[in-house]
């Protein structure tokens, strides 16, 4: 069981007044808060160490290369990548995504393959992909997800017909940042395995609230973002697995990538410098390094945990309100710490603005799932994400505040 | 509730959203335009019948009529849209869209134009004032030559 | 005048031993220091507004996207840019051109096209534009640099020649990272437009050390880096001219940018937005928007006259040093704030590892401008670059450190 | 000078560095490889010629030089290394290498290869032991079959 109270009073903004009242922060899903440690790292690295790397040979840039390369070893040990040369850093799982869907895409596919994705995926694993098959001519599947309420996941007799040989990349989320599903993405590895293609993990929602371990999955290509997983916003992670980067070519050029370059001519480095090129995002890198002690101090199992419990706690309770449609899994099935839910009669932004009068604060919209919310015949929804310090109290509070906007409403 | 939420959501308002004015598509319109707010998701369809002049005057808006989808204060923004500019011509509704835009986005309404008033509490929460423009928007669209999509994502708001 | 002992106190970092003795941090071409502000500022936003931008109706949300898209109107402001949607936060230079190379190069260059740069260019506005070539089958050329240690500047006859209507981009820098050669680039803009050609600019080096004006000189696109100019790591801006911007095509895609996606098609926002895929690096980008502050407060044509007046200095005293090499524009010629120098028998790893014992932090090597070296017959050089807070008195420091590690080696 | 810095810039090596031991091409040389530090931009060729023995036992270098640009440590270091695999096979100059890299990276020299123990002081300048192992990896490059290039910036330093 994690101490909330005491994780709380790692969290300086949590500690304010919204309206008039407490801050009830429930938007985690969209950005999580930052820890003092974390915070302190930036302030630490600015006004101590401050550098630029690799081609410094003066204390302070030896410091910063020092911490640079270590957070990468941090980031690496993080989801046991088996080399830290795997591990190259971006601004966030949309630029890691767009990296492997430009590069890899680029080298490997042609008209007659297949980019296999799903029907759940955030615009940032599916706009990728969409480009990737108009410029190679190789097309597009998805897996379907099931259900009215997409509660059925993702249709998996369906995968049996579509991960056929043709499928050169399956790129997929492992947790769904609009329905809260939670994929099976270890047997989604061994399967694409099975058929030859290259698996590719959005793993924005996860990577910060359950244990992840690129090895025991087999995985080639994941991605993630540090400001979800009580990092700074600014950086992100690319793993590959080293055999694959090795072969493939960069995506941005410029400074730092280089190995020996002419007026006619540029040879690359190996990875990961390959695929940084300038000046990388140093003191987030480092801060991210320093967001990995903090969550594995914790534990990611007792994360997860906690997120779950927060979630059962949460469909119960919202399952009381009058007209709700809650969407993704049922209450009992496993989900992850979201909510995600809509009011025939009350549009999702006015509840937003009425929640955050109260103090909640709540994300309203498409949650960049526009496909998927047309499929349900949504607009959007209403979606309260949970993590580490959140408490059954501040969802009794968001309750109470739907209720009220509810009836402002006159829908009870 | 907070005095600012009160004047956001104002019983005029609150009306219109629940019983718009205009609802649904116009079989007789000769003009289309739809408007979308990609932050939310909203959507604004506005169908019109733009009635040419014999007597050499501009044309009107003969008939007009919104669809679509959005949170209160888009859809009763539209709503009230279509009520108030039946009848007038494309320069009539464009200086009336200005007189709105000042007022969702100062709060400070002019006496004569006291129906649209109503939206002067939008100016209190930002964010929302392209929910109050979206069917704006789009009629303004519609009003233009050729029908064809607008979008309220623009970066004037 | 500035008060550079006022300027001091600002910076945190300053305050330090290395090795026992003061720090000197002549290493400001690779990255400048930040002043307390800045570092607030990072802090204030963690502290208190943390939230992701754009989508959201919750209190924070509004701050955190009031103060990025302030961030974006000071940024307009600070290089008088017509208009705020023309400025996208990107990481950093590097970046910033591999878009315009990209996006832009690929809709527009075509076989018997030319991309014309210069020899004394960064490899982040180099190799960009070989890749935009080879891709596009344009031809790359360069304009000359003049003089055995390039203090000739830019060879601007060779420039008439070379400036002819197939010029579809001309690409320089502002100011040499290496050379410290101030390029007339408003000569360049009029007459790259002469001929049609658009504008790239690399004020990398300059964007923080002058006034810079993109309406003034008409510049099509302008990069820059916001580590290099007080600001933190992570953050720098593409500038765009509106038009040009207006029909570009995005270079990354994901959520954020689009107005309208299904599972077959997306349509894309206009710019800023389409430019920005994924979360953008919120709390760096509101940084640079207090450094922009910062340097205004004390004001850029000061600065500007504090780098030549140090820069004039360098050159004075390092010309007493036997055997000393100096590259770039003559004591006395228009130059900025560095000096670039090399000595026969001692190589600029020894010289900058022995400068490092007397805390004096240089760079040496090739300042990723190695076909510049190779033109020169240099493997590398030794750099010190300066700025806002730097002092005579650190100079000083340098060469009896120089003056120190030549004895060492024998040569004096 | 500190401690640090003396113990990095032995007499040793400055004496290599100023008197370098088989410089220039071999013209003889029947393999070579060539090694850069992008880092740096420092250069080091190694040229070798490797003799088969008649009797069976591993082919020996039987000369060897090298040639490029880089600081004091690194062209004192391929100096010295010049000296020391002269007349040793393939697995023998690795296991030469190997001593060599294990003194720079902890600064421990065994007693019994005292002349590569003067770059033990590498170990406290951490960012220069690549310089150190340049000429190492080119010579150890040149010692495979093919001749071909090499760079030292290799994820295992
Ligand atoms: C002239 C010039 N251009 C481009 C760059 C690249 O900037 P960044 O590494 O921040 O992308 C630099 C910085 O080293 C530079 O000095
Ligand atoms: C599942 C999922 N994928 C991708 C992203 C994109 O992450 P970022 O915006 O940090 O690039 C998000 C975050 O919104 C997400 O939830």
């Amino acid at each position: 069981m994690l101490d909330v109270q005491k994780i709380r009073a790692d969290f300086p903004i949590l500690h304010q007044s919204v309206n008039g009242k407490p801050l009830v922060y429930l938007d985690n899903g969209a950005t999580s808060q930052k820890p003092r440690a974390v915070i302190n790292s930036l302030v630490h690295y600015y006004e101590r160490d401050n550098s630029n790397v690799h081609r410094g040979l003066h204390a302070l840039s030896m410091r910063a290369t020092d911490a640079y390369e270590g957070a990468r070893a941090r980031l690496a040990k993080f989801i046991n990548a088996a080399d830290s040369a795997e591990i190259i850093f971006t601004r966030g799982t949309t630029e890691s995504i767009n990296i492997v869907a430009r590069s890899w895409g680029h080298a490997h596919l042609k008209p007659g393959d297949v980019v296999l994705t799903t029907e759940i995926e955030h615009h940032s694993n599916l706009i990728p992909w969409q480009q990737a098959a108009r410029v190679s001519g190789a097309t597009l599947k998805y897996v379907p997800v099931l259900g009215a309420d997409a509660e059925g996941g993702l249709d998996l007799a369906a995968l049996d017909q579509l991960l056929t040989p043709k499928v050169k990349v399956f790129a997929f989320t492992h947790i769904s940042n609009t329905l809260g599903t939670i994929n099976p993405i270890a047997e989604f590895c061994r399967r694409a395995r099975a058929v030859g293609a290259i698996t590719v993990i959005d793993a924005a929602q996860s990577i910060g609230h359950a244990p992840f371990d690129v090895q025991a999955l087999g995985a080639d290509f994941v991605s993630f973002s540090g400001h979800k997983m009580c990092g700074p916003t600014g950086i992100g992670v690319l793993y590959g697995r080293r055999a694959l980067l090795d072969k493939l070519a960069p995506d941005e050029t410029g400074g730092g990538m280089v190995s020996n370059v002419t007026y006619e001519d540029a040879r690359w480095k190996p990875a990961p410098e390959r695929f940084e090129a300038g000046t990388p995002n140093i003191a987030d890198a480092i801060a991210l390094g320093v967001a990995c002690d903090y969550l594995d101090a914790i534990g990611r199992d007792q994360i997860a945990a906690h997120d779950a419990a927060l979630s059962r706690y949460a469909m119960e309770q919202l399952s009381t309100l009058p007209g709700i449609r809650i969407i993704g899994p049922r209450v009992g099935a496993e989900r992850s710490g979201l909510a995600s839910f809509s009011f025939a009669d009350v549009h999702a932004h006015d509840i937003v603005t009425f929640a955050d009068e109260d103090g909640v604060a709540l994300r309203g919209g498409h949650h960049c799932n526009q496909p998927l919310m047309r499929k349900l015949g949504l607009t959007g929804t209403t979606r309260a994400s949970f993590y580490l310090y959140n408490t059954e109290g501040e969802i009794d509070v968001l309750v109470a505040s739907l209720h009220r906007t509810l009836k402002f409403f006159g829908t009870t | 509730m907070s005095a600012d939420l009160t004047e956001l959501y104002q019983q005029v308002i609150l009306d219109h959203n629940k019983r718009p004015r205009n609802r649904g598509k116009l079989p007789t319109a000769n003009r289309v335009a739809h408007g979308d707010n990609p932050t939310c998701g909203d959507q604004c369809s506005v169908y019109l019948r733009l009635e040419p002049s014999t007597s050499g005057t501009p044309a009107r808006i003969a008939e007009i009529s919104f669809d679509g989808s959005g949170c209160a204060i888009s859809q009763a923004s539209a709503s009230l849209m279509t009520t108030q500019v039946k009848g007038k011509t494309a320069p009539e509704v464009e200086a009336l869209y200005k007189n709105f835009h000042d007022i969702v986005t100062t709060g400070n309404a002019p006496e004569e134009i006291s129906d649209l008033a109503a939206f002067a509490g939008v100016h209190a929460f930002p964010a929302r004032i392209k929910c109050a423009t979206l069917g704006w928007h789009a009629a303004i669209e519609a009003l233009k030559a050729e029908p064809h999509e607008t979008t309220t994502e623009s970066h004037t708001d």
